[in-house]
C-alpha cells in the first residue's frame, strides 16, 4: 500500500495554502490545531486549581487569582474546546465525506468561521493575560455588571465572536445535509453522527444567538453603567439567568451530542453489527436537542425563581433523561451477539458510556427538586457535569480522534500506548471526580479557594485523579504526533467499517471522491463475517 | 430553474395591505380597550409580517423545508418567552404567610 | 452554459441545488436573526409585564408621527425590494438598479428620520445613564424602558447599516449583469435579508411607540 | 458513617433534611441498580461475544420493539416518581408555617448581617432553638449570594432588588456550616460562618445576653420617625398617606391597578419607589427614598409595619 499520489495535504504547501484554504478536511484540522492548544491551557488552569485545593487554605495562590483561574478554565474549556471540539474538528472533516460530496454547501463561510473563532479566542486569550475574569463563567449579574474589576468585555465580546462561528458551522451543516446528500443516500440511511450533528446544529442555530445578545447586553452594561439588568433601575438579576441558561444548558447536549454521533459510529464497527433500534437512536438525538431547550430553568431552583416555574423545569429535566436512557440501552444491546473487538476507539467508546451512564444518573438527582435545592452551587454539580462534559464529551472526542485518525493523517498510531492511554484517562477521571460527589453531598461549595479541614482528604484523592488524567491526556499528544512520521500507512480502510467516508483513499483527495459515489444501502451494513483487513 | 414570478398587482395588493394595517393599528391604539390595546397591537404586527414573510419573502412559494425552518424560529421564540414568563408571572402566587 | 458555470460552485451539481441552498441557508441565518432579536423581546416582555405603568410613561417619549412615517418607508423599502428581485427574475437589468438605489435610499431616509429621533432624546437628556432625567412618576423604571428603546431600535438601525452595504454590492453586481433568470440567487437571498429587518420593525413600531396610549 | 478525617456524609439538623435524604437514597438506588446493570450487561457482552475464531460472525440483529417500549416506559414511570417525590418536598419547603419566627439576613460582600426580632444582632453566626420554625427573609446589598446551611439542607439565593426566604424547624442541636453557595466575588469562599443549634432554654439565655435589646420593630420605628414616615403616614389614616396600621398581609386597593397583596415586596417598593403602586384616594406625592435607607433599614421598618398589625387587624404595637 504507498499514499495515494495527490491528497489534501500534499495538494498545497506553505502558509497561504493553508490560510485561505476553503476546503473542508484543512479547516478541520485548522480547528484541530487551535482547539488542542486552548485544551491545554484550560487543561494547565485545572492543574492549578487542583494543586491549589490540596491545603485547606489554598496552597498556591490567594482567592483573587483562584477566581480567575476557575473562571478561565471554565470559559476557554467550554467556550473554546468543547463546544467547537467534536462539531469543527470531525463535524467539519467528516459531514462532506459521509454524505458524498465534494465540500460544505458553503466553503468561504467555513474558513470565516474559523477566523471568527480565532479571533474569539485571542480576544479571550487577551483578557486572561491582561489579568483574566473573575466571574465565574456563567457571568451573573449584577456581579459581572457592576461589581468586577476583571477584563470582563473582551471576554464577553470573544465569545459573542465565537458565537458567530458557531453558529455559521450549524448552519453550513443543516444546509449540507438537506442539499448535498449523494444520490440514494436518504435520511434513513445517514450514518447516526451526521443525526447527530445535525441536532447539535439546530442548537447551534437557536441558541447561540441568545448568549450573544445577553453578552452584548452585559458588555453595554458595563460601558455605559446602566443597563437592563440594574437592580436599581428595577431589572431582575434571574432574567438575565433565563436569559443565560437557555443557551447554556442546550451548549451542555451541543458537547454531548456529537459524542454521542461518535459512539454511535464507534460500536457497530468494532461489533461488526448494526446499531440497535437505528431510528430511535437517531430521533433520540433530535428529542434531546429539543428537550434540551425546555429544561433551562433548572439551573434556578434557588435562585428565586417561582416555585411553580421550578416544577415545570423539574418535569421537564426529567423528560430529557428518557432519550439519554434510550441511547445508552440501545448501544449495550448493539453489543449482544455482535463480534467485538478492543481497539482503542472502543475503549474510549466504552469509557463514554460508563462515565456518561454515571454523569446522566447523577443528573435526576440535580434535577429533582428537593435533593437540588441541597446540592446545587456544590460539589456534586461540579462532578455531575465533569462526568458529561468531560468524562463523555471528551471520551467521545479522544475516540473519534482515534477512529479517524487514519483518515485524517492516512498513519496508524501505535496501538498498545492507545489503548494504555484510554485505560489512564478512564482511571485518572474517575479517582478525580468521583470524590467531588461526595463533597458534594457534605455539602462543600463550588468556587471556593479555601474550604473547611474535614474536606481535605476528598480534595487530596480528587487531585491526585487529576494529576494521573493530565499524564493521560498528554500520551495521545504525543504518539498521534509521532505517527505522523513514523506510522504505518493505514489504507483507505483499516477498520473494515462502512460508511462513505471509508470508501475513498486516507488522506483523501481534495475534492473527497474520485467519482460521487452512490448509496444502495443502509448504515453501518456489516455482513456479521470479520473481513481481516485490520492492519 | 425558472423563478416563480409573482404579479406586479400582487406586490402593489400587499403593499397597499401593509400600509391599511399601519394606519390601522394607531387608530386602535388611540382608543381605550384596556388589555386588548396590546392583543390587537400584536395581532396587527403578526398579520402585517404575515404579509411581508408569504408574499415579499415568497415563503408561501418556497420549499416545506423552508418553511418549517421559519416556523422553528417562532415556536422557539415563543418557547423563551412563554416558559421565562412562566417564572415572572408566578412569582407572586405564594401566600404571604408562606412568601417564598 | 459559460455564464451558468461560472456563477456554479465546485461543491455543487447544478445551480438549482445551489439556489436551494443558498435560500435555505438565509432563512435558516434569518432564524438565528429571530433568536438575536429575540433576547430582547423577551426581557421586554418581563419587564412589561412587571412595570405596566412605567412602559405606558416611556412609551410617551416616542414620538409617534415619525414611527409611523419610518414604518411606511420601510414598508414602501420592502416593495422596491420585493420588486427588484421580480426585475432580476424578468432579467431587468437596469430595473434591477433603480429598484436597488430607490430601496436604498428609503433605507437612508429610515436612518435619517432615526437619527432625528435620537436627536431629540439627546436634547431631552433621555440617554440612559447619569445624565438621564425624567421627573414624573416611575423614573428608574421608565429609564429601563428607554434602555430596551435605543437597544432594540439601535441593534435594528445596524442592521440597517449592514443591509444598505449588503445592497449596494447587489447594486453593483447588477450593473455589471451577473444576475439573470436563471442565476439571482444573491440578490434573493439580500431581499431575504432586507424584508426580516423590515419585519423587525413592524413588531417594534407598536412595542415602543403604541404601548396603553390611554395609561 | 464516619471514618477518621473521611467524612462520607453530612450531618442532618432539620426536620426537612429526612425527607431529603429519604429521597436522595431512592435516587441512588435506582442509579446504583442501572448502572450495575448497564456495566454488567457490557462487561459480559464484551467477554462473551469477543472476537475470536470460534465466534466471527456477529449476529444480524436490527431492533426490538418490545425492548423499546419498555426501556422507555421503566425511566419514564421512575423519573416520574422522582419528580413527584421532590416536587412535594420542594413545595413543602416553599411554604412556612403560620407562626413561623422571622429572622431578618441581609448578605453582602462578603458576610451575612443577620438580625433577630428581638433585635440581637450577629455576624456570619446565627443562634436559633431547636424545635421551632424559623422563617429567614433574605436581602442584598450588592450581588447576588446565597444562604446555604448543609446540615438543613437547605439554600436560598438572597437577590439584590427583592426578598427571598426560606424556612427551617432545626431539631439537633450543634454547630453547623453556613455558606455563601452563590459565587459572589473575591472572598466568596469566607463568607461562611456558623448556625448553632441550641436547647430551647440555652437559646433564652443566650438572647437576653445582647447588649443591644433594641428590637427590630423598634429600630424600625425610631427610622420611621427620623426618616419623617410618620409626618404623613398617620396611624388613625388622617394623614396624606395612608395608614399603616394592620397593613401587612391584607389586600390594598390600587389607584388604576389591581389590588396586591401587601407583603415584604410590596412595602420595599413603596419605599423605594412609591409611585409604583398607588393606594386609592391618595395622592402620588410620596418621594422615593432609593438611596437613603439600608436593606437592614428596609427590613427594619417591614419589622415596623409588621408589629402594628396583620390582615387589617391592629397589633399591639411596639
Amino acid at each position: 500500500m504507498s499514499e495515494p499520489t495527490e491528497n489534501y495535504l500534499n495538494a498545497g504547501y506553505g502558509l497561504k495554502s493553508w490560510l485561505l484554504t476553503t476546503d473542508h478536511k484543512r479547516i478541520a484540522l485548522l480547528y484541530l490545531i487551535s482547539i488542542t492548544l486552548l485544551f491545554f491551557v484550560g487543561g494547565a488552569l485545572a492543574g492549578l486549581i487542583r494543586v491549589n485545593l490540596l491545603t485547606p487554605q489554598g496552597l498556591l495562590v490567594g482567592a483573587e487569582t483562584y477566581n480567575r483561574l476557575f473562571t478561565m478554565h471554565g470559559l476557554i474549556m467550554i467556550f473554546f474546546f468543547l463546544i467547537p471540539s467534536i462539531p469543527a474538528v470531525l463535524g467539519n472533516f467528516l459531514v462532506p465525506m459521509m454524505i458524498g460530496a465534494r465540500d460544505l454547501a458553503f466553503p468561504r463561510l467555513n474558513l470565516l468561521s474559523w477566523y471568527l473563532f480565532v479571533g474569539g479566542s485571542l480576544l479571550a486569550i487577551v483578557s486572561a493575560v491582561t489579568g483574566g475574569v473573575d466571574t465565574g463563567w456563567t457571568f451573573y449579574t449584577p456581579y459581572s455588571t457592576t461589581y468586577s474589576n476583571s477584563h470582563v468585555l473582551p471576554m464577553a465580546a470573544g465569545i459573542f465572536i465565537t458565537g458567530f462561528s458557531s453558529i455559521l458551522t450549524g448552519l453550513n451543516f443543516i444546509v449540507t445535509i438537506h442539499t448535498m446528500r449523494a444520490p440514494g443516500l436518504t435520511w434513513f440511511r445517514l450514518p447516526l453522527f451526521l443525526w447527530s450533528l445535525y441536532a447539535t446544529s439546530i442548537i447551534f442555530i437557536l441558541g447561540t444567538p441568545v448568549i450573544a445578545i445577553t453578552l452584548a447586553l452585559v458588555g453595554l452594561e458595563r460601558i455605559f453603567g446602566v443597563g437592563i439588568f440594574n437592580p436599581g433601575l428595577g431589572g431582575d438579576p434571574v432574567l438575565f439567568q433565563h436569559l443565560f441558561w437557555f443557551y447554556s444548558h442546550p451548549a451542555v447536549y451541543v458537547m454531548i451530542l456529537p459524542a454521542m454521533g461518535v459512539v454511535s459510529e464507534i460500536i457497530p464497527c468494532f461489533a461488526r453489527k448494526r446499531i440497535f433500534g437505528y431510528s430511535f437512536v437517531a430521533f433520540s438525538s433530535v428529542a434531546i436537542a429539543v428537550l434540551g431547550f425546555l429544561v433551562w430553568g433548572h439551573h434556578l431552583f434557588v435562585s428565586g425563581q417561582s416555585i411553580y416555574a421550578g416544577m415545570v423545569f423539574s418535569f421537564l429535566s426529567f423528560l430529557v433523561a428518557i432519550p439519554s436512557a434510550i441511547k445508552v440501552f440501545n448501544w449495550t444491546a448493539t453489543l449482544y451477539k455482535g463480534s467485538i473487538a478492543f481497539d482503542t476507539p472502543m475503549l474510549y467508546a466504552f469509557g463514554f458510556i460508563g462515565l456518561f451512564t454515571i454523569g446522566g444518573l447523577t443528573g435526576l438527582f440535580v434535577a429533582s427538586l428537593a435533593v437540588d435545592v441541597h446540592v446545587h452551587d456544590t460539589y456534586f454539580v461540579v462532578a455531575h457535569f465533569h462526568y458529561i462534559m468531560v468524562g463523555g464529551a471528551v471520551m467521545g472526542y479522544l475516540g473519534g480522534i482515534h477512529y479517524w485518525w487514519p483518515k485524517i493523517s492516512g498513519r496508524l498510531y501505535p496501538e498498545a500506548w492507545a489503548r494504555l492511554s484510554a485505560v489512564v484517562i478512564f482511571l485518572g477521571f474517575n479517582l478525580t471526580f468521583f470524590p467531588q460527589f461526595l463533597l458534594g453531598y457534605l455539602g462543600m461549595p463550588r468556587r471556593y479557594h479555601a474550604y473547611p479541614p474535614e474536606f481535605q482528604v476528598l480534595h487530596v484523592m480528587s487531585t491526585a485523579g487529576s494529576t494521573i488524567l493530565g499524564f493521560g491526556y498528554l500520551m495521545p499528544l504525543v504518539y498521534l504526533l509521532w505517527s505522523l512520521k513514523y506510522g504505518a500507512l493505514a489504507g483507505s480502510n483499516p477498520w473494515g467499517a462502512t460508511g462513505l467516508e471509508w470508501r475513498t483513499p486516507s488522506p483523501p483527495p481534495t475534492e473527497d471522491f474520485e467519482h460521487t459515489p452512490v448509496v444502495a444501502e443502509e448504515a453501518y451494513a456489516y455482513s456479521g463475517e470479520e473481513a481481516e483487513q485490520h492492519v | 430553474m425558472t423563478p416563480h414570478v409573482l404579479s406586479l398587482r400582487k406586490y402593489f395588493g400587499v403593499y397597499a395591505a401593509l400600509i391599511v394595517l399601519t394606519v390601522g393599528t394607531v387608530a386602535i391604539a388611540s382608543l381605550d380597550l384596556g388589555r386588548l390595546n396590546v392583543v390587537f397591537a400584536l395581532t396587527i404586527a403578526a398579520a402585517k409580517a404575515g404579509l411581508v414573510g408569504l408574499f415579499f419573502m415568497h415563503l408561501l412559494y418556497t420549499s416545506h423545508r423552508t418553511k418549517i425552518m421559519a416556523v422553528a424560529g417562532l415556536v422557539w421564540l415563543a418557547i423563551l418567552i412563554a416558559l421565562t414568563l412562566s417564572d415572572v408571572l408566578t412569582r407572586g402566587w405564594l401566600p404571604v404567610s408562606g412568601q417564598l | 452554459m459559460s455564464e451558468a458555470g461560472s456563477a456554479l460552485a465546485t461543491q455543487f451539481d447544478d445551480l438549482e441545488q445551489q439556489h436551494d441552498a443558498a435560500t435555505l441557508g438565509m432563512w435558516i441565518f434569518l432564524v438565528t436573526e429571530i433568536m438575536f432579536f429575540g433576547g430582547l423581546f423577551a426581557g421586554y416582555a418581563v419587564y412589561r409585564s412587571m412595570y405596566p405603568q412605567a412602559f405606558a410613561a416611556g412609551s410617551r417619549l416616542c414620538e409617534i408621527a415619525l414611527g409611523a412615517i419610518n414604518t411606511a418607508v420601510l414598508i414602501s423599502s420592502s416593495l422596491t425590494m420585493a420588486l427588484a428581485v421580480r426585475a432580476a427574475q424578468t432579467g431587468r437589468r437596469l430595473a434591477i438598479v433603480a429598484l436597488l438605489v430607490a430601496t436604498m435610499l428609503l433605507g437612508a431616509a429610515f436612518l435619517g428620520i432615526k437619527f432625528v429621533e435620537y436627536g431629540h432624546k439627546y436634547a431631552e437628556h433621555l440617554i440612559p445613564g447619569s445624565g438621564f432625567t425624567y421627573t414624573g412618576p416611575y423614573a428608574q423604571q421608565v429609564q429601563l424602558f428607554v434602555c430596551f428603546y435605543f437597544a432594540m431600535t439601535g441593534l435594528h438601525a445596524l442592521h440597517m447599516v449592514i443591509g444598505i452595504g449588503l445592497l449596494a454590492v447587489m447594486a453593483v453586481l447588477a450593473a455589471r449583469g451577473r444576475f439573470t433568470p436563471a442565476h439571482y440567487s444573491p440578490l434573493e437571498v439580500a431581499g431575504l435579508y432586507w424584508h426580516f429587518v423590515d419585519l423587525v420593525w413592524i413588531f417594534l413600531f407598536p412595542l415602543l411607540y403604541l404601548v396603553d396610549l390611554h395609561k | 458513617m464516619m471514618l477518621p478525617n473521611l467524612p462520607l456524609f453530612p450531618e442532618r439538623a432539620s426536620t426537612i433534611g429526612a425527607g431529603v435524604d429519604h429521597l436522595y437514597f431512592f435516587l441512588l438506588a435506582v442509579a446504583a441498580f442501572f448502572a450495575t446493570l448497564i456495566f454488567t450487561l457490557i462487561f459480559v457482552f464484551a467477554i462473551k461475544y469477543r472476537r475470536r475464531p470460534a465466534w466471527n460472525k456477529a449476529q444480524p440483529i436490527h431492533g426490538s420493539l418490545p425492548l423499546e417500549m419498555l426501556w422507555t416506559a421503566i425511566p419514564l414511570a421512575l423519573s416520574m416518581v422522582m419528580f413527584f417525590w421532590g416536587a412535594g418536598l420542594y413545595f413543602e419547603h416553599a411554604r412556612a408555617p403560620r407562626g413561623a419566627a422571622e429572622i431578618y439576613v441581609v448578605g453582602k460582600q462578603w458576610m451575612w448581617k443577620l438580625q433577630h426580632p428581638e433585635g440581637r444582632r450577629e455576624i456570619n453566626e446565627l443562634h436559633v432553638p431547636a424545635g421551632r420554625p424559623f422563617k429567614i427573609i433574605l436581602a442584598s446589598e450588592d450581588v447576588i449570594h446565597s444562604f446555604y446551611v448543609p446540615a438543613f439542607r437547605l439554600k436560598q439565593d438572597a437577590v439584590p432588588g427583592r426578598y427571598t426566604s426560606l424556612w427551617f424547624e432545626a431539631n439537633k442541636a450543634g454547630k453547623y456550616h453556613l455558606f455563601c453557595a452563590q459565587y459572589c466575588g473575591t472572598n466568596h469562599a469566607l463568607m461562611a460562618g456558623w448556625v448553632y443549634v441550641m436547647e430551647p432554654v440555652e437559646y433564652e439565655r443566650w438572647l437576653s445576653g445582647g447588649t443591644g435589646s433594641e428590637t427590630m420593630a423598634m429600630a424600625g420605628e425610631k427610622l420611621f420617625e427620623n426618616l419623617g414616615c410618620a409626618n404623613c403616614h398617620h396611624p388613625d389614616g388622617s394623614g396624606r398617606g395612608p395608614s399603616q396600621v394592620g397593613l401587612f398581609g391584607s389586600k390594598v386597593v390600587l389607584a388604576g391597578a389591581p389590588p396586591v397583596i401587601a407583603d415584604e415586596a410590596y412595602i420595599r417598593e413603596s419605599i423605594l419607589n412609591p409611585a409604583a403602586k398607588v393606594v386609592a384616594g391618595y395622592q402620588p406625592i410620596m418621594p422615593t427614598f432609593q438611596g437613603q435607607i439600608s436593606e437592614e433599614g428596609l427590613l427594619q421598618i417591614i419589622a415596623y409595619i409588621k408589629s402594628l398589625g396583620r390582615d387589617g387587624k391592629s397589633g399591639t404595637g411596639q
